[in-house]
């Protein structure tokens, strides 16, 4: 009927810690299986910095897409930090999700001859040729969210950067198990394509429910568009109406989720991976999102322009680096979105939140 | 035809004011009135410089060879092409039209040679097409447009439903609705570019009707065909152009056939033949049925289907048969079966005594079948292609080498198509929807002279074709029945038939009523009256 | 002449006319089409238990709203022999666009929504401007609009979402209730009812269909095509803007990458509902089927737990069966 | 009569005319178009140091090359009078074909080669008995298509990609190249070769032009017009199996979700290079131009350093502007 715009809120999510479920350490491990170093681990000492300066690099980025805020704090904090040091930045690409168009702008960033290339590859097989491409015309590559397979480290590739998927995914999982009651049901709403970075979220919220909650009962659907993930969600509620709540594999699609549920009348909780801005000021407004297992985007960016610049100067860097989890609820909102964006949450949403009890 | 040489429209026509004397011929007051008009299309000179004028309640008659301007003339007064210079007065004053609408408000309606319907809309539709009535909400009443239309319709005696959906009318009905869209607005000049082309002499009275019923109310009628008889039925002067100039304006009254076809064609010598055809169906060659056993060219015995009820008829190897039947009969469908564009549900076909089941036109073509179909711009020509395309469209199989499109042999096909048929265009490859109507036909004819087909079938062969080229395109039919060809000939204009064929197969609702020799039939008038009585059981037929 | 009239006559009775009612809800499809409708609907009735059922069918309702409201618009200009790719871009646009003004007077709704819709006309009216005065080709014209509405609604903020707070905004295109039927459930309905006035009693609508039938016909009519054609490319922005609303009041937010592809289904549920593509005929109750079809496959799948995989090749094939069938005579 | 030949010769000299050579390079759009692409390369050239170098052009080449391949078939199929959807599912589904083929022959790549191709034409074969037996408007049969080929080609391994290790076949198709021209670029040049003379000098391209000009004349002709456009949306199938292999060669790998949305390129190319949505006129060397233009653009820009958000906007003007220019007369 004609129920208020927001989504109910709820006593039960202000329980909820997020330093707790936060898990203490990384739990994936590297695309080879090794272990992970983490991304505050890669820095340059000043003798180090000295020396990219004086080499006057150039860099290029290929980008998987450019719509989403995961792409713009990247791109963002890479540019900043790269400035900073004296490279430059001579172009980001903009893949469209396609990987056939990836190919293209590789062999253009390829053309303009810079000394390395930052890449976040559209998927992991059909763009492996045109990254090995980059190693062989003698620039350093530097991987962002996955690994092209078949490419070697340290030849093809001097490092590979990246959330920690498989906590994120825990994190998200463990924070909606709590609103789960005992041999309840829980959507998961996954991606329907083949990608290493959202699979690893799947993987670990279904190990983490799998050990500490065996009595819930999982339902999945799928998307493969984006932009029918509304309508999927939706529809996925309405035929099984014994979901408690919904896991949905990140952001945008738990967008779209939410709006399609919010249509239905449904007030069903949702956790989610990747704290954007649209979705903070959702949980700012009060809308049932138990919790976000979020992306440490600048932490990880920086660490990806760090690695590039360390291969630059022909200093090793570890082959798999990776961001440990940031478990968000409305709690500790203003501060993730800081430590997200490397920025203060914009004025509304700020206000926004203090005028929701428990927002901080 | 006869009696068409007699000039007889002041007895037929009976318009308000007949024109008694020359010398009064020319009122003072005009509707129309044109000096000095230009007009060029890149490099040809379609108007080049005409004088042109119009008086109310006279049906001014406008002549001339195909490609002699009379429609470019009309595009300017109808405000669809503008004029290079010259001076346009439309009561005394002076106009240039920038739109159709603009011409429409001073109170012109023209009814174009090339269709001008919208397919998907309803007769009554398109009759009030721009001018809807319409509440203050701008919500168009349709019920009134339903009844003026009715009322409108039965004033004149237009058989049309004004509910049809003018694509599925046939081709001389949507002609009607045209007619009928032009009449319905409140006109004081009526321009009909070749009305008549395709209808029969019952329906052709209808439209004449018509046309005196608003010369009567002072309207300015300019009427232009090639269908000389009709000029001396309805019209009361005659402006003949050639080659984008006028000739001249006379009274019809002082005017015979043979004068006005040596004021169109122009000096040129007039071949015997021409000047026989004009004058009357006087006899010429024909070539004698053949006795011998020889098989005919066509057999059809028996064939029905949903919309023929009984077809039978034989033609012979080199000779031309006419069909002859009102709007609606069924002759075109009975050469679509020939041509297999329709299956007959019973009934035998044969070609040359060889049982013959076409399932397309490819199989009709393969056996040696050629068709001018009745609608040149549906059926019979790809108009934005060049004459040089649409003459080897039928002939692409002889004309591949390895795949390839033998350019070369195209080009000798169409350059000796345009010879023979005296096809007035830049050169082969002139774009076919640029050409004015009658060269268009010949294009189509010129799809099937090469090689010679053994069965062609002609629908309405000559609409749109001015005097010279009908003679031409007789010749070239004749021609091909010399060679042995069989011809099946569908023609609304009984003269044509009569000059044409030996034998006349007279068709009605679907069926074959009986075939007649030309001898049997004494004048055109006896065979109108054959084509609409020799069915006695047909009821409401008209004596 | 009797016998003529009376030949007529009787042909006339036979052949095909176009009575408004039958045109109306067929457009050029003949009924079996709905029968194909409710063939579906009772084959998802029966899958699954949840489809029949009024809160199922307010979900197709809502799910559909925005290809329908577009699709009223995209009907004229398919009609009028042109096509609107850029409809997806615009309607992203408008969002952007109410969303910023809406910021920007401080929670003003209403001249959010004057921003909104005015962006989606503006779109509209340089997509008919220039493919009837410059004769370029709809298509590219619309495709080029597609990129340039994208690309500026990604650049206006760089392409961070822009959050609208009011909740008067939300209730009266999202998640509000008119008469008791959701608002945008309302608003689809009153985009249909005007549609059809327009487009099938309208005079206007007359030179619509005058013009995609047979452009030369019109223009020796008196009818100005070219404004004709405008119009309904600006009446296809303002709906793509109203549905840009839609979203962004369902969603809390305008995003700038939203609704990417919509296009295809718009084009899709106006093609589906039996208007022809190369314009002149169609009409609004088919566009409306169309989009319906399109809405119950999506949900009827899903709700019988096909996977997203198969759901593209059964809706692909129950696409073209349904076209098939309603074709045979 | 005389006057009337001579009449006739006189004006034969001057007038508009298909002369053969003309048409082949501009279709319908006259030479500003060249002189916009002209004009591009110039300013690319100024702007981008690296722009105007032979190994970019190769990149270029490579870059349109999989565009160029099924714009070729696709210019047959508009001119025809029908579309294409389905293309980029199409060739989806043939690389997953090739693909998998190659794993099961064990690594036998000329059984990939035919299995890709023949998936394809395959695919094509059903558009065009489909769209010409059954009369579906071929914008909802390939519509259903471009749904049913991609939904079968992501089942086929439940969304995962397939690997190539076959290295002749990366050569033959991907990294390899012949005659000193990289092996992609030496196919496109092949196949538009090839289309050139079946759609200009065959007797087959008269059939194409005629069918898609005026259907009714071209069927009262003799032509069979299903055959004509049938044929069209197989070489179009076979075409867009042979991007298919392609990509996979480049990629070493098949993926069932690649090159989604690629028909918008490929139809855009070939309506950008003159041809008439319409059906009736085009040309090869304008789809070639129009996809080049299209690939200059991309290439010319990500060199130049613009951002993609503004790529949108520049790329959507230029090809309004360029297409607006040459219509002026
Ligand atoms: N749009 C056009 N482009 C080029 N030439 C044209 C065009 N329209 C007419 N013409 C040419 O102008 C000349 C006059 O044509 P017009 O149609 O006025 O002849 P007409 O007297 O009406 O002939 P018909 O009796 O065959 O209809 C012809 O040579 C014709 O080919
Ligand atoms: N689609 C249709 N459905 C029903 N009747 C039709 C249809 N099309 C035509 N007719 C009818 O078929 C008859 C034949 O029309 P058509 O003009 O083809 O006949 P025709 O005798 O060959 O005409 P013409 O005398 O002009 O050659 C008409 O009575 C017409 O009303
Ligand atoms: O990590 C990123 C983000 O989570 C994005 O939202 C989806 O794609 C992945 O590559
Ligand atoms: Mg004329
Ligand atoms: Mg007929």
């Amino acid at each position: 009927g004609c129920s208020s715009g927001t989504a109910s809120t709820t006593d039960n999510s202000a329980t909820i810690d997020p330093k707790a479920v936060e898990p203490k350490s990384l739990i994936g491990l590297g695309p080879n299986g090794e272990k992970p170093a983490l991304t505050s681990d890669v820095k340059l000492t000043a003798e180090q910095t000295a020396k990219v300066r004086a080499g006057k690099f150039k860099v290029g980025i290929s980008m998987q897409t450019m719509d989403i805020d995961f792409a713009k704090v990247q791109t963002t904090v890479l540019k900043k930090t790269f400035e900073e040091n004296g490279v430059q930045v001579i172009g980001i690409t903009d893949a469209q999700w396609k990987a056939e168009k990836q190919i293209g702008d590789l062999e253009n960033l390829i053309q303009q001859k810079p000394n390395g290339i930052l890449g976040v590859p559209v998927d992991d097989v059909a763009t492996a040729a045109a990254f090995s491409k980059v190693g062989q015309s003698g620039m350093k590559l530097v991987m962002i969210d996955q690994v092209p397979k078949g490419l070697k480290y340290p030849t093809d590739y001097q490092a590979s950067v990246q959330a920690d998927g498989k906590g994120n995914g825990q994190v998200a999982a463990e924070m909606l198990a709590s609103r789960i009651p005992k041999d309840g049901t829980m959507g998961m709403v996954n991606f329907g394509n083949d990608i290493f970075a959202t699979n690893e979220r799947t993987k670990g919220a279904k190990e983490w429910l799998a050990k500490n909650r065996p009595d819930i009962k999982i339902k999945e659907t799928a998307f493969s568009d984006p932009a029918k993930a509304g309508q999927v969600g939706g529809d996925f509620v309405t035929a099984n109406p014994d979901i408690k709540g919904l896991w949905v594999v990140w952001d945008a699609p738990a967008l779209e989720v939410i709006s399609a549920l919010r249509g239905q009348g449904a007030n069903i909780p949702v956790a989610t991976i990747d704290l954007g801005q649209q979705l903070t000021a959702e949980i700012a407004q009060g809308a049932d999102i138990v919790g976000v297992g979020a992306q440490r985007l600048t932490d990880q960016a920086k660490a990806e322009a760090n690695a590039m610049m360390l291969a630059l100067i022909g200093e090793s860097t570890p082959s798999y680096i990776a961001a440990p989890a940031l478990a968000v609820t409305k709690s500790n909102l203003t501060d993730s979105f800081k430590i997200v964006f490397d920025a203060p949450a914009p004025s509304d949403i700020v206000d926004t939140c203090k005028k929701n009890p428990g927002c901080k | 035809m006869n009696n068409s040489t007699t000039p007889r429209a002041a007895q037929s026509a009976g318009p308000p004011k007949p024109v008694a004397a020359p010398a009064e011929a020319i009122p003072k007051d005009r509707l129309v009135e044109v000096t000095d008009l230009r007009k060029t299309y890149g490099a040809v000179r379609a108007l080049r410089g005409v004088d042109f004028e119009l008086a109310p309640g006279e049906v001014h008659a406008l002549l001339g060879e195909n490609g002699a301007g009379k429609s470019t003339l009309i595009k300017i007064l109808a405000g669809v092409e503008s004029s290079d210079s010259g001076v346009l007065k439309i009561f005394g004053e002076e106009k240039s039209f920038r739109s159709p609408a603009e011409s429409r408000a001073a109170g012109l309606a023209v009814v174009y040679q090339e269709l001008s319907l919208v397919p998907s809309l309803t007769v009554a539709a398109n009759l009030f097409l721009g001018r809807e009535p319409h509440n203050a909400l701008g919500a168009v009443k349709k019920s009134e447009i339903i009844r003026r239309t009715k009322e409108f319709l039965a004033e004149y005696g237009f058989p049309l439903d004004p509910k049809a959906v003018v694509a599925d009318l046939p081709f001389a009905y949507r002609q009607m609705t045209e007619i009928a869209k032009a009449l319905l607005s409140n006109v004081r000049v009526l321009v009909l570019d070749e009305p008549t082309s395709a209808l029969s002499e019952g329906e052709e009275e209808v439209l004449f009707d018509a046309v005196r019923k608003v010369t009567a109310r002072g309207v300015g009628v300019v009427y232009v065909t090639h269908r000389l008889g009709e000029v001396f039925k309805l019209s009361q002067r005659v402006t003949v152009f050639r080659d984008g100039l006028r000739v001249g304006t006379y009274p019809t009254a002082e005017m015979d056939m043979k004068t006005l076809v040596s004021h169109i064609i122009g000096p040129r010598t007039m071949a015997a033949e021409l000047v026989e055809a004009v004058q009357g169906h006087g006899l010429r060659h024909v070539r004698s049925q053949n006795d011998t056993g020889t098989p005919p060219a066509l057999r059809m015995s028996g064939i029905a289907d949903p919309r023929l009820h009984g077809v039978d008829l034989e033609v012979m190897p080199g000779e031309i048969m006419g069909l002859a039947g009102v709007i609606g009969s069924g002759r075109t469908e009975i050469l679509e079966t020939v041509f297999g564009l329709r299956r007959p549900r019973q009934g035998q076909l044969q070609l040359n005594g060889r049982p013959y089941k076409p399932s397309g036109p490819v199989d009709a073509i393969r056996a040696g079948v050629g068709l001018v179909p009745e609608d040149r711009h549906e059926q019979g020509l790809v108009l934005g292609d060049s004459i040089e395309q649409n003459i080897a469209l039928p002939r692409l199989k002889p004309l591949t080498r390895l795949g390839f499109f033998n350019r070369k042999g195209a080009a000798e096909r169409s350059h000796a198509a345009m010879k023979e048929l005296s096809i007035k265009a830049q050169n082969r490859k002139t774009v076919v929807g640029t050409l004015s109507g009658g060269n268009q036909q010949k294009v189509v004819f010129g799809k099937w002279r090469e090689p010679r087909c053994e069965l062609l079938l002609l629908d309405e062969p000559t609409v749109g074709v001015d005097v010279g080229a009908r003679e031409e395109i007789y010749g070239v039919i004749r021609q091909a029945a010399a060679a042995g060809t069989g011809v099946l000939v569908v023609s609304s204009d009984l003269s044509e038939l009569l000059l044409l064929c030996e034998r006349i197969t007279i068709v009605r609702n679907g069926r074959t009523i009986r075939t007649i020799h030309r001898d049997e039939v004494a004048s055109e008038e006896a065979l109108h009256h054959l084509v609409h009585t020799s069915n006695p059981s047909q009821p409401g037929a008209p004596s | 002449m009797s016998q003529t009239a009376q030949a007529s006559t009787k042909a006339g009775a036979d052949l095909p006319s176009t009575r408004t009612l039958k045109n109306l809800i067929r457009g050029d499809r003949p009924y079996v089409l709905y029968a194909a409708f409710a063939v579906l609907i009772v084959a998802f009735s029966l899958a699954s238990p949840v489809f029949f059922s009024s809160s199922n069918f307010l979900n197709i309702g809502r799910q559909t709203a925005l290809v329908t409201i577009i699709a009223v618009g995209m009907t004229f200009v398919i009609i009028a022999g042109e096509i609107d790719l850029s409809v997806a871009s615009t309607l992203a646009l408008s969002g952007m666009s109410a969303a910023m003004a809406i910021q920007q007077s401080g929670g003003n709704w209403l001249i959010g929504t004057v921003a909104g819709l005015a962006t989606g006309a503006v779109v509209g009216l340089v997509n008919g401007l220039l493919t009837t005065r410059l004769s370029i080709p709809s298509f590219l014209v619309t495709l080029g609009m597609l990129g340039i509405g994208r690309g500026i609604a990604l650049m206006l903020t760089g392409t961070t979402p822009v959050v609208v707070n009011t909740i008067a905004f939300w209730d009266t295109f999202g998640e509000g209730a008119i008469l008791g039927i959701p608002a945008p459930i309302f608003i689809t309905l009153l985009v249909l009812g005007i549609g059809a006035y327009l487009l099938h009693f309208s005079t206007f609508g007359r030179k619509v269909f005058a013009t995609g039938g047979n452009a030369t016909a019109a223009r020796y009519s008196g009818i100005n095509t070219r404004r004709a054609k405008t119009v309904a490319f600006v009446i296809t922005g303002a709906l793509a803007g109203l549905a840009g609303l839609i979203l962004t009041a369902r969603a809390h937010a305008a995003r700038p990458d939203i609704a990417a592809g919509l296009e295809l289904d718009v084009i899709t549920a106006v093609i589906l509902g039996g208007t022809s593509l190369f314009g002149g005929r169609g009409a609004i109750l088919g566009t409306l089927l169309g989009s319906l079809m399109i809405g119950v496959l999506n949900n009827g799948l899903t709700l019988m737990g096909v996977s997203s995989q198969a759901q593209l090749v059964v809706k692909g094939a129950i696409i073209i069966a349904a076209v098939a069938f309603s074709r045979r005579k």
